[in-house]
């Protein structure tokens, strides 16, 4: 429906900053964010009062207060199922949810995969900076082994969450990484979210300047990102490097790297990118990928319209039994069974 | 039609318990026998009380399923202390409910099912039909399981099938114990099983029958009761459970509000069946979300709630203490939401079948801060649909969370309810504002103290609300230190002012006295029975239960003074009795507590109110 | 440390029965994973009293009532937590997780993804029937899409968790399954899952009679089982099908069902299960495959030990800094930075 | 060795004000000064109050973070009302605290920061130092940032380091003001960044000493200030926080039992600290376990209890309302079990960093069914560390859960602590059973009525508990309605008898008189203040300040009985005064409360109380 009511009237990025100073520490990765979805939402020319953002607590889910559009600052971990029902009760809406590393892999995950298994239609865009940024730098679920932070001063000893793989695990239908380094990508990516039915999870690789300065800049760096990024795109080949001249390819169950031009490798052997493919056993693949064996996936990497959403669905179902109702009235309900006493 | 037996005495009211396996069907025929009595125009209260194992190993203590119902020709208010006839289907039903039933009473027992493995089962160690333990009583041994797989041998029945039809043999000799019309019952079997299942109904019908034509042949059953039709109640009446009521009076506000109605809930005893009621209600718009847990369950509501249902959380205990902190959201946020907590037996766990008043001070005060909320109580079966409504009504015009609190006694319990007409219920007025208005969301009513809702979707009203504490009028965050104090305060008297949308309280009796017996929500029942017993015999005291709780009816402290003795008597450790005391520590409160995971027996409170009066 | 202990007496299954009354309705599968349990912990000759088992609630969680060891009966959803924290406190112990899939799927997903995130040194046996069982036969997040249930009358609008998956997410290091209907390969398979080192986790598909029955026979029933379950062996050929001439093969990133002796395949051809293989992509496919395509795998599937426990990795840290103590004592350290007033 | 300036005033007590941006360093110059009057024998009490954001924008009162400290030659309870001084490193620093300065008191700016682009971002319209903003206060305009940073030019640092040192030049003043010795301030930096940092530590050192001479030239700094050292105090001191003082009292709790402490957490302002300090014990065999979120925290703490640890679980607010049923388990389960709520503002997410008492409701009753546990408060900063070790050994001998209540002016407040010796404090001795006895988890110790605990791993003792309601003696599950009401009984008479092992509540000031002043937990400081200057007015009131809550000091009726008034003062809208009346309800409480995210300012305290008093 959202999609139907197209708009006559110019929405400019301008109408999307809210009155509120925007509170981030200098330099934090959050501002590109915020930059990119204004721009991306003043593309998408989505009605804008049917636009509404949810989030739960972290310095990223302070969002909603920096955008004008309808906004909810939830409970720490709860984004999800707050949007769940905002998008239940009002299908119209164009629903997106804001979290953080630990808002969504920590105390939110149960929502946050019963979310995707659920396929309910919004965008969340989940900013992983590896860490607590608003309780000052104690490590999430997504930092990674061995990391010193302020509650693991001997190294963690947990395996770090990949949100892409447990998406995968949950039957997620759409997957996308970027990095808060490339605004015109993020905005790209998250204009292709916006056009997928189901839950979108877009993975924002972002830079918390105070309590974990550079995490991702062996992925974002000038000098090193061309060799350990590679941008993905439906329908063409994974090709990658400064050169443009290392692929991917596949050999039985596992994705190799090799350098188109070397050991009889030409552009055809290179992997052509299926994000549209239901069976997500190279998505899962892909999601998996890290440094120093392979290059850092990012683009979008699985979108699949391949199951119906839950909102949709309920709406069909309720359609389906207002057609046809048991009973006409709430009155005709109660009375049911019932007798006249006179 | 039928021959008549011997000897009919008319009583003025009978309680009746079914007992026996998990399995054995006595839910379903306390049930049948109830919408019977119903339908014959008996006023009746009924009570099932089954095991929190699914099917616990037949033959146990552990595993009987028990069902009361207390049918009158005056009104009834509770489904009766003692029980005037038992049905036993096996020795452990005997064995669990021989301290439930009355001097005298009588007693139907399968006799097929009374052998030594069965007591040894039930934990006896010798017959019980032999040694004393049902001397006394009018005890009928009749071969049930039998006659019932005789009945229906040539239907071609699976022997499991066959044998479960043994309720219907007992509940036929009720029938005829008690003269009652077997068209109802077999009309009752014809709606369960029907079309889709006709040698199922055709069995059932066959070995009612076949239990009636038994009954009028035993000697012990020569003496048979009719309770005539109640007198004094006129119009349309159905038969209702707590749950049920509940989930209609919640549909009901949806539709007088012009809302849908949205459930997010997680399943948990004894409030699934809300969530499997309202699951049905599709073709009303209903939605239900079965969420992956409480806290989801409740936050999905916040959300549907933001987004203008009228939205619904329910849980019981356990899942309140885990949605408390998505209560304080809404606080704070002050958008509406009805959350029903149906009590059960606690801590932890607990006695997860099992009813009890006990979580009041959590439905008060189980949230971090100042997070304050109304609180209302439902304190019969059929009341709940009241309640439910008002819950909503109150949520919705008010903007603020209403948590409603039942109990296990009242979600299975039942009772007839006077159906209204919904085209008459009040209306809801939710204080929804227009496109493009110069909104504030946390702009007042001046009265009220209720703030304005803008629902997304509308044009030019783009605003944003959330946990952190917000400025007054604007609704920004704030961390102004008088701004805080001042909607700490607000929000407390926001809620406080609903008392102006509140009925007074009345007392049942005089409207002064030598004690004022004071409850709240589902000890009604038996509160008024014993209260009534002691006005007849003379006593000066009167009831006031309480319905609404947070905040209290206006005139309650102008009640209280009106009688020389108050006592709270509540099925907890007495968080009512100090609420109270905080509320009016003008007053001294006695106390009156259970907490047995049963109700309240009448003969009980009738002893301590009479002993107070002696005093 | 459990494992060393090895006890001179004999003890028995008859050791490991409680002497409370069983209270799961005749015919639930229940029983015979109890029994299971019972066989291979007396098979296990772990010492008795370091046994413990935690539930949360469910008819299944009712478990360590039934078997003579430690036993915590919890809270809904939060038996791995408990246990987690029992096997940090005492790493000795030897701890087994009973949940059901509303228990650890519902309202404990998330203490199940990160309990095998951590991979805590413990065996979780999931008793799966696809129906929340002790309220009564409500849908759980493990029902098949649109199955009718007390909740669902409309029929279920969401996607059901394959716990194999969601394991696989939470980058699992032990999963298998198993029928409640085959005693003695759960009882095998319960003793794999003993001996695996990190978190294990155990699907049984199991029966509720009341509310779900024969949920699982289209894999159990006997004349369907062998065509329709392929048991894997580490080691073994992926071989199934009454004449055992069924077989899986890998292409390209697919497993295909395969007739041995038809279109020129011979048993080289077929695949070797590899449980052991760090990367998880082969089991991941393995674990997702559904009936009709394909047969339901059951046995272990993945078995690695390729990261660290959680337990003995704090083990590690604790050894560590009490050899080389900042401080020596208690009242060292709360006596820095302090000085005396005379 | 340090030339000393023309005119030295001896004073009593000196409250300063450190302010500046998030990213200033005030938290760090504050502490630093702090150690250094210590050190100088000074009693002190510190209070830093921070945004919520990380770094709000740079120059904004959002962004401003605060460090208060009072130093004083006598006894000091709170960090003080209004400061001396105040160094204002921008203009929002000011505009951000000209209210909590005293009248004539001394401020010292960093007149680099003080332009046109700076008053804007502070809210101000015109120069606050030209429209009277500062008449009548002392007014000493330095050129911080850029001293500092000529400084260290020759350092070869990097320009956001060299800026960072300003707060050593401010810093370095007051060490002049107060005639401080620099060598502290030398030390403090050198432990701060020594060996690791040594460029910084240099560049620190230099700009200290930069902005004492630069304090020596100043006209209006001629006059200093000497607080001499506290006479009446002996032993070995040393500052310490509320949060670091719990993280102590904990392990020491731990090793006078024998046992291995285990916190299972999750990260929440203002407990997180605790957290973080026991994480970096491991020498001592902490287990530090960071939970995915407060459920699993507070879950895995009760698992870790079972096994035998001493098992503690930390949180705020909004996490103790998530831990509500698992407190339930803790609590039919009976195990022992320490739960630490650092207070912050409610309701929901509220005012996460500032103070407040509003968690005490939910302490006591946040749970569903009768759910009793022991609760206690700590008053002081350094008395976190007694709290906290009481805590662990009731928890421990009286196999319960108990709550301690701080808030997060304890948890990040500082003041001295006398040192105790560990091998000194009281022996905790758990009632561990031994192998192969005769066990009955259930069985109690009849004086107490404490169970005995066996620990998995021990021969013969195999058992199984859990959150149903458990048969007396056995434990096994039972649904029998008397024992329910039996164990329901215990658990709250478990919970009383605790009262034997807890002190007599004393008053501070005369045993009797006119008004009795009731507090609770973290608001001592300001109460004892205000009580004490109103009794040296020579009225006739005390204090009473509680630490134990749940259950309360025997005696407490008694003593409240011995006054003619009492007034109950905390920081929400009347909790401990609503809890009194349910408790005691025979006396009449008087109320003051205060709901700002701020401590009491003993100046309206003392109002409070002559108005009353002369009422
Ligand atoms: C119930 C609850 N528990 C804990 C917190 C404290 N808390 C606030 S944000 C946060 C984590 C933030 O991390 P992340 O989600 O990664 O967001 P970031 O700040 O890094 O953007 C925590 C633990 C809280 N507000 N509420
Ligand atoms: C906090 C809480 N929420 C809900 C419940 C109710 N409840 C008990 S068991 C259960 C689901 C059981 O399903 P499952 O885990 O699949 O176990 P099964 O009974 O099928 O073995 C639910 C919803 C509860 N006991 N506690
Ligand atoms: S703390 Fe980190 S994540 Fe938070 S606002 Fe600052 S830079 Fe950004
Ligand atoms: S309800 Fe189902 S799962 Fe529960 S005990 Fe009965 S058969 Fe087993
Ligand atoms: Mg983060
Ligand atoms: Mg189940």
């Amino acid at each position: 429906m959202a999609a139907e009511i197209k708009i006559a009237q110019l929405v400019t990025k301008a109408d999307y900053k809210s009155d509120q100073v925007v509170k981030w520490c200098a330099g934090c990765g959050d501002f590109a964010i915020l930059s990119a979805v204004q721009s991306a939402l003043a593309e998408s020319q989505v009605r804008k009062e049917d636009v509404v953002f949810v989030s739960g607590i972290g310095c990223s889910s302070r969002f909603p207060y920096y955008i004008n559009t309808y906004g909810f600052h939830g409970l720490h971990g709860r984004g999800a199922a707050i949007a769940s029902g905002i998008k239940i009760a009002n299908p119209k809406l164009d629903v997106w949810h804001i979290t953080g590393d630990g808002d969504s892999m920590a105390i939110g995950g149960n929502h946050f995969i019963h979310l995707v298994r659920r396929n309910i239609d919004m965008n969340v865009i989940l900013f992983n900076n590896k860490i607590y940024g608003l309780t000052k730098g104690q490590y999430s679920p997504t930092t990674p082994r061995g990391s010193i932070t302020k509650s693991s001063p001997d190294g963690t000893i947990e395996n770090p969450f990949k949100p892409g793989e447990l998406v995968m695990g949950a039957q997620g239908t759409f997957f996308a990484r970027v990095v808060d380094t490339e605004p015109k990508r993020m905005k790209e990516v998250f204009l292709e979210a916006s056009k997928h039915r189901g839950t979108s999870v877009v993975e924002v690789l972002q830079n918390c300047v105070i309590f974990n300065n550079r995490i991702h800049n062996e992925i974002t760096g000038k000098e090193v990102r061309d060799d350990h990024q590679i941008h993905l795109e439906h329908g063409k080949p994974m090709i990658f490097g400064k050169e443009k001249n290392k692929g991917l390819v596949l050999r039985d169950s596992r994705l190799d790297v090799v350098t188109i031009g070397k050991n009889g490798i030409t552009e055809k052997d290179i992997l052509i990118h299926d994000a549209h493919n239901p069976d997500d056993t190279t998505h899962y693949m892909l999601v998996r990928m890290t440094l120093p064996e392979y290059p850092v996936a990012t683009g979008v990497i699985r979108f699949c319209e391949c199951t119906g959403t839950y909102n949709a669905e309920l709406e069909l179902q309720i359609e389906k039994a207002k057609a046809n109702p048991e009973v006409k009235s709430l009155q005709e309900l109660i009375e049911k069974n019932s007798f006249l006493v006179e | 039609m039928l021959k008549k037996p011997n000897k009919v005495i008319e009583v003025d009211a009978v309680v009746v318990k079914f007992a026996g396996d998990s399995g054995d069907g006595m839910q379903l025929s306390g049930s049948q026998f109830s919408d019977t009595s119903a339908f014959a125009g008996n006023d009746l209260a009924t009570f099932p009380d089954f095991p929190s194992e699914i099917r616990a190993p037949q033959g146990t203590v552990a595993g009987v399923s028990g069902f009361q119902l207390h049918i009158g020709h005056k009104e009834v208010d509770t489904p009766g202390d003692l029980a005037d006839v038992l049905i036993a289907l096996n020795p452990a039903a005997l064995k669990a409910n021989m301290k439930w039933v009355k001097n005298g009473a009588t007693i139907i027992i399968d006799i097929d099912n009374f052998d030594n493995k069965y007591y040894k089962k039930a934990g006896y160690i010798e017959d019980p039909l032999g040694d004393g333990t049902v001397d006394g009583y009018n005890v009928v041994k009749a071969p049930i399981s039998q006659l019932s797989k005789s009945t229906v041998k040539d239907l071609g029945l699976d022997a499991k099938s066959a044998e479960r039809t043994k309720n219907q043999f007992a509940l036929g000799m009720l029938y005829w114990l008690f003269n009652k019309d077997l068209k109802y019952g077999e009309e009752f079997i014809e709606n369960k099983f029907g079309s889709k299942k006709p040698l199922l109904a055709e069995a059932n019908k066959r070995v009612l029958r076949s239990g009636y034509n038994y009954a009028e042949t035993v000697e012990a059953l020569r003496t048979t009761y009719q309770i005539n039709p109640i007198k004094d109640r006129k119009g349309l009446f159905r038969n209702i459970t707590g749950n049920i009521a509940t989930s209609w009076g919640l549909i009901a506000a949806a539709e007088r509000a012009g809302l849908e109605l949205y459930l997010g809930s997680y399943p948990i005893t004894p409030a699934t069946e809300i969530l499997q009621e309202l699951a049905k209600m599709k073709h009303f718009g209903v939605k239900t979300f079965q969420a992956e847990d409480e806290i989801a369950g409740i936050n999905s509501s916040i959300g549907a709630s933001f987004a203008g249902d009228l939205a619904v959380t329910t849980t019981s205990g356990p899942g309140l203490a885990l949605k408390g902190e998505a209560i304080g959201l809404a606080v704070i946020t002050e958008l509406p939401l009805v959350i029903v907590d149906v009590q059960r037996g606690g801590p932890a766990t607990g006695l997860p079948t099992k009813p009890e008043q006990a979580d009041l001070m959590q439905a008060l005060f189980g949230r971090n801060g100042e997070s304050p909320c109304v609180v209302i109580a439902a304190s019969t079966p059929a009341n709940c649909f009241h309640y439910a409504f008002m819950a909503g009504k109150i949520a919705l015009e008010h903007m603020t969370p209403v948590i409603m609190l039942t109990d296990g006694y009242l979600a299975n319990g039942s009772e007839l309810w006077n159906i209204p007409k919904i085209k008459d219920l009040p209306e809801i007025k939710p204080p929804f504002v227009k496109d493009n208005s110069d909104y504030q969301p946390y702009e007042r009513n001046p009265e009220t103290l209720v703030r304005s809702w803008a629902l997304p979707g509308q044009e030019g009203m783009r605003h944003r609300i959330g946990g952190l504490e917000k400025e007054d009028i604007t609704g920004n965050v704030s961390h102004n230190p008088l701004n805080h104090e001042k909607m700490v305060g607000l929000r407390e008297e926001k809620v406080q002012r609903v008392v102006n949308c509140i009925p007074e309280l009345k007392v049942s009796g005089e409207d002064r006295g030598d004690l004022l017996v004071v409850g709240w929500g589902g000890s009604y029942g038996a509160l008024i029975s014993a209260v009534k017993d002691c006005q007849a015999e003379g006593k000066k005291l009167s009831l006031a239960q309480f319905n609404y709780i947070k905040p209290m009816p206006k005139n309650t402290a102008e009640v209280f003074s009106r009688f020389s003795k108050i006592i709270v008597c509540e099925l907890n450790m007495g968080q009512f009795a100090n609420y109270l005391r905080m509320t009016f520590p003008e007053f001294k409160y006695l106390q009156h507590n259970k907490i047995q995971g049963l109700p309240f027996m009448i003969s009980e409170l009738k002893e301590k109110f009479n002993q107070i009066l002696e005093a």
